[in-house]
């Protein structure tokens, strides 16, 4: 056991640092250091567009997708050198955020399931971010249960049609493609009746609306398909065997989502070091400390068992199911967190305005935000589910849909 | 011993509820929530001529002296529907204020005015984003005259006259009666978690003001009215609580998946199970305190600090888990959920905060008095 | 809205007081008081006795089963004379574990579905304490399945055969008679065909082996029986009706369970008011101070809720599922009282010994005793189903035994 | 960076495993708990024969200098089995004390004698009921004789030599070397809520002891013993979670109601879920402490609060759930859940509680460490 780099380690992390010292948008550190939950902060500039330019650079200096094979945009380096680099670029990942999706989840699918034509004139500018990616998967009734879809394909020539819609899609607004899942097949089983695509989401008939979320947010968007036209060789995967598909990209998304997440502990900790409370700081108040012990505990928890997963990633280990409890416990540490910081300081904590209540804004955009996070993704629900079964061993659920074709299952409608 | 409410309390309840029902939907609350309204207008109009503001103000100040219990009901009602109406800051803090500690005058000058809804009051205590205490109130009064600033001020936006604390010059914290129409007083609308509930921070440059109750008995005053205050928020949270808990349910029972209604898998049954028993604890709780309320038990502030901590619990679990229980529809502007998500949050902190309840209900436990449940 | 004794209240309250000062066994009060969680104190004498003898004293002066009519043992009493008693009766109330099975549950189901001889012969004796009785009715197989139990009555002439094993038979050991649930036809659905009698736990044939717990007392039996033979005149309710007759005797344990139930919350305060903790005493430390009020208004919720019932019930309302909160409330937090009144102490506080660590058995105690509440009577999961389906109107789960013969249903063995 | 024991170390707990599955069974476990044993005899020889006491001892002291990545995974193993033992004791406690704190002399005449499991010995600090601290330890040390009581001191019953806090006569807490095995100790046994782990009431009248490191660093030095041994301990306590987890898993696979296996039903699946996450969270924690102590890290103090306030929830959610999830049954004497239940509580307790870990932890986080989850 040994958590120092090793020789090469060290090497591969003083080129990470010093390319990055040469090249990255330094201006930017402050404004995203200060950016809240939910939100990034680029002080005047455009995020997108911030978010861009250095999603670019990092292509051209071979920083981006590190794991990718370097034909298709990447590095080819290792799970280990990957986490090394995110931890050198430290505030400027925040950037990140909107290739996430394509890079974490497509990306991975891609590589997978496309063409090698496809592959070598897609991944490269999905790896500059050039073009952004996004995921269409959850329809208004299939959020949970994701295999309850409806969105129809049906073939016509060398073409598919799409009719339907999706929900939750992330970043839909400014993204060019996207991947898709739909139903070629409703007279069999929902699991073997789905198809995946990828289409260009400036194709007729597509049609994006966002989604006002409690923080006044729109993150995500509905997409509508209407007639949609997409050529048989944009599918990925055999008809009808979308669903083993999209577990690849499933999979990804929680390596992906897994890999680095906002806990609210740092904040709380400096919220009780600063704030009054009775006699003293908060800190001193044994109240906060047992609160703050046991957050700071379960977060280390999971740092180390990053590590682990890491350690285990490097041996040539596929990261399994386990990794689900990260987003599981963060979600309600979120809430508890937020609602408690707020609590201990009362009534003026409800208080916005930066300019009287410095950093009170960001346990009320947690309070806001974290509920979305025990749901996106996998509910909390669906994840002890999955941890039950898959992990322990546990057995399924009793399905009300066990062997029911898809056009036969009770919908309540 | 008969521990349920009258026939006649329940029956102006009814009306407040059809009131309520007609005329402070969910969509009346957006209205005030988007901006496009100060208050729910038509409702606080009805309450008015029901002569709600003044259900515990004596005839003799041209209330209708209907006593405590019914205004817990009435509490109630406004908590279920999210009301964002003035009727909480106007009655259970500025009325309640003055009908404790002010003079005959004072009474006479403000107390039918307060009933007759012609003027609404608030109250004005918190400066700084610390819990607030003895010392950190700034606001100061000299020759009559208030300087200072009010962090956060709920209806601070409509209200007309407000009880402030402040310090006098040369005493102790009191509490003084603010008309809010003074030239010298400068308000700002401040954003918060709920925008139903018009906050302001208020700027007070030398405003003349009234001394109400005795100098340097400020905080004690503050601590009694808020043990008063926190019965009738209390009623409040659970008639919150009960309508995101209605809500979860109605949805479980209607919302399929994998081919069955998502209210038969236990994950959110038993969710909702525990949505209700925090609900139940709370409310027979809240009974009890509307009990000591009405009937000046020296219990008072003892089974107001239970009512107010397992109010604040519950009222905070349901609107919570309703979420949960909604999936990806819970977050969204679209559905209602997250208007009782905002009201229970900002209501778990106007009275100060659960850490401050849990505190003063050990404070005033008294000795030997640990009731298993009978 | 009233919390003062009505003048009749008043009257009969200063009755009731006055004869318990007149009567009851004074030199048992202060061992009584000092009884730990899941036992009771009676000094030198031996328990069973000192509980017959009160019994049978207050059954002599018409102080006993006060709601029963008189010419059953009772007083035809009000509910909320029956509060009013057992609130006067106050420490010597400990007296009577040993008869609620009994008085709370056979009684009012053998006044539901007895002959009125059986009646007039049975619960006279029951009311004095002279006759004690047992419910069995759970099985080794059917613990929260209830209904899936085995056990089996066969008719042969004027009497029913019986054999199999009934188990967590509270008090078997020294109880006279019995009612128990039999299952008497295996081919139709589990709630179908079960039958109810009553016996002589005497019976040639019956066999009570006690279960030792963790806590290392036995107050729970295995029964066996082997060919026991019941007069048909015993039986209770229609032949198949057993499922109907149980459900009286559950309701009915709903009450008697949730009329006095103890929390732990008084034994957490007296601990913390002495502990030192820190500089001063542990009542001082915030974080207890949160956890009691926390506490404190839990139980004072249960408190209230049982006065709105007893309210309901003087109005003649019948008492609900919403009964079942009490056992759900108190189950998981006496689980937390101990837990942390040992943790705050520390090491020291697992010494057992009362003349080192007087007062400190208690909570060990309650921490051995305390799991078992979380599951006798109802399991915490389905108590919560019952509060889902039955008060909030929520969907059944999803059944494995629907429709089933019950000699068909899935046993995994 | 590389996040996992070695092939080496984790082959010796494999054996360890092998050992105590053949002679630690729960059948040894309740031959001590009933009295009819005091410790598992062939558990502890196969320990010695392995010369595991020595596993972090030199060399040159006769140990086999394994290192503590070794001897944590042993005590993952002891835990898991639940052994009745003087290993915890004797290794984490006084051996550990020696190394750290003893001159040469006292290395060179008792190290060996442990190492080879001819002695064991323990840590004697508790004297009263309250936590401990500096103001409660009245045992005194007068002319190299010592005179108090310690309330429980662990395998007490069995140990030969004695690690003390004691409070010399005109100086502060320092730690001594008693042998318990003199005429002026008497102990006594003492019941507690794990009787498998051979508690005892110690009183030392005028007992000869040594000074383990410097006099008036006791204090310091017992709290850089509770940190090096905590960390061995959570080992422990994950490694009793994982086992209680294990038997609710299997118990939830066979037990059929209502036609299906219990494990189905979403109540129990999220339950043992929930331990599942517990588990995992604390046994990362335990092996970055099992580095931090291994590699001597200034992390330590911090990787060992951690590590221990994690597993002591972990323990303490799993072997309590367990009993649920085994419902009736679950706690009966006959089945098992018990023993993991009692020894939970144990160890929870063993070094100080939950509260007075978590008040560590928040004493030394350095500022500025807030990890997010990388």
């Amino acid at each position: 056991m040994d958590f120092n780099d090793t020789k090469e380690e060290a090497a591969f992390r003083a080129e990470a640092r010093s390319w990055i010292a040469g090249n990255a948008p330094a201006h930017l550190a402050a404004p995203l250091a200060s950016s809240t939950f939910g939100g990034i902060n680029t002080g005047d500039e455009d995020p997108l567009q911030a978010a861009k330019a250095w999603q670019k650079k990092k292509a051209d200096g071979g920083w981006a997708c590190l794991q990718w094979p370097t034909e298709y945009g990447g590095r080819g380096a290792t799970p280990m050198q990957s986490v090394i680099w995110s931890q050198e670029e430290g505030v400027y990942g925040k950037l990140s955020g909107t290739f996430i999706i394509g890079q974490g989840m497509c990306g991975p699918t891609l590589i997978a399931y496309a063409s090698e034509e496809h592959k070598r004139r897609f991944l490269p500018k999905m790896a500059s971010g050039e073009e952004i990616w996004c995921q269409l998967f959850s329809e208004p009734v299939a959020g949970s249960d994701l295999a309850g879809l409806r969105t129809k394909a049906e073939r016509d020539g060398d073409d598919w049609v799409i009719n339907g819609q999706k929900i939750w899609t992330s970043g839909a607004q400014h993204s060019d493609y996207g991947i898709l899942i739909t139903r070629t097949d409703p007279t069999v089983a929902k699991h073997k009746g789905l198809t995946m695509f990828f289409l260009d989401m400036k194709s007729p008939g597509v049609d994006i609306r966002p989604i006002k979320q409690v923080n006044g947010q729109s993150g995500f968007n509905e997409v509508y398909f209407d007639n949609v036209r997409i050529p048989d060789a944009q599918r990925l995967g055999d008809v009808g065997n979308g669903w083993q598909v999209s577990l690849t990209t499933l999979m990804n998304e929680r390596l992906a989502i897994g890999g680095s997440i906002a806990t609210g502990v740092p904040e709380v900790r400096e919220l009780v070091e600063s704030l009054n409370m009775g006699p003293g700081k908060a800190i001193d108040n044994p109240a906060v400390r047992s609160k703050l012990a046991d957050w700071y505990a379960k977060s280390s928890g999971l740092k180390n068992t990053a590590a682990r997963s890491l350690t285990a990633l490097s041996k040539g280990d596929v990261p399994g199911p386990e990794n689900s409890i990260g987003k599981l416990v963060v979600g309600g540490m979120m809430q508890d967190i937020a609602k408690f910081a707020m609590d201990i300081q009362g009534f003026g904590s409800l208080v916005m305005d930066p300019e009287v209540a410095e950093g009170n804004a960001r346990f009320q955009a947690m309070l806001l935000r974290s509920p979305a996070i025990r749901i996106e993704g996998g509910t909390d629900q669906i994840l002890r589910n999955i941890i039950a079964e898959r992990v322990l061993g546990l057995p399924a659920d009793m399905r009300a849909d066990k062997g029911l074709p898809y056009n036969e299952i009770p919908t309540g409608s | 011993m008969n521990f349920d409410f009258s026939e006649d309390e329940k029956l102006v309840a009814d009306q407040v509820q059809r009131l309520l029902s007609d005329h402070c939907t969910t969509a009346h609350v957006r209205q005030v929530l988007e901006g496009d309204a100060s208050m729910a207008k038509e409702a606080w109009s009805g309450l008015v001529d029901m002569g709600l503001p003044g259900t515990v103000v004596p005839e003799s100040y041209g209330g209708v002296e209907a006593g405590y219990l019914t205004l817990c009901l009435v509490a109630q009602q406004l908590g279920a529907h999210v009301a964002p109406t003035p009727f909480s800051s106007s009655v259970y803090l500025a009325t309640e204020a003055l009908l404790q500690f002010a003079d005959e005058a004072q009474k006479s000058t403000w107390l039918p005015k307060l009933a007759a809804g012609e003027v609404t009051g608030t109250l004005a205590v918190n400066e700084t984003t610390d819990e607030v205490s003895q010392n950190n109130i700034d606001s100061i009064v000299a020759d009559g005259h208030l300087s200072g600033r009010k962090l956060i001020v709920a209806d601070g936006l409509t209200a007309d006259i407000a009880v402030v604390l402040a310090v006098a010059k040369d005493g102790g914290p009191a509490l003084y009666l603010a008309d809010l129409r003074h030239e010298s007083v400068e308000r700002d609308a401040v954003e918060t978690v709920d925008p139903t509930k018009a906050s302001a921070t208020i700027t007070f440059d030398g405003v003349p003001v009234e001394l109400i109750g005795g100098a340097g008995e400020g905080w004690q005053n503050l601590q009694r009215l808020y043990d008063r205050a926190a019965v009738l928020f209390a009623f409040e949270q659970i008639g919150g609580a009960q309508s995101a808990l209605d809500m979860a349910v109605a949805y479980a029972q209607e919302r399929f998946a994998f081919g069955r209604p998502i209210g038969s898998f236990q994950a959110l049954k038993h969710m909702m199970a525990d949505m209700y028993v925090a609900l139940k604890l709370a409310e027979s709780n809240c009974y009890y305190a509307a009990w000591a309320l009405a009937s000046d038990s020296a219990d008072l502030p003892l089974a107001a600090a239970t009512a107010r901590v397992s109010a604040t619990q519950a009222y905070q679990l349901c609107s919570r888990d309703n979420i949960q229980v909604h999936g990806g529809m819970g977050f969204t502007w679209e559905f209602d959920c997250h208007l009782y998500y905002r009201r229970s949050n900002y209501l778990a902190l106007q009275l100060g905060g659960l850490a401050a309840w849990e505190d003063r209900l050990v404070d005033v436990l008294p000795l030997g008095d640990s009731p298993e449940a009978a």
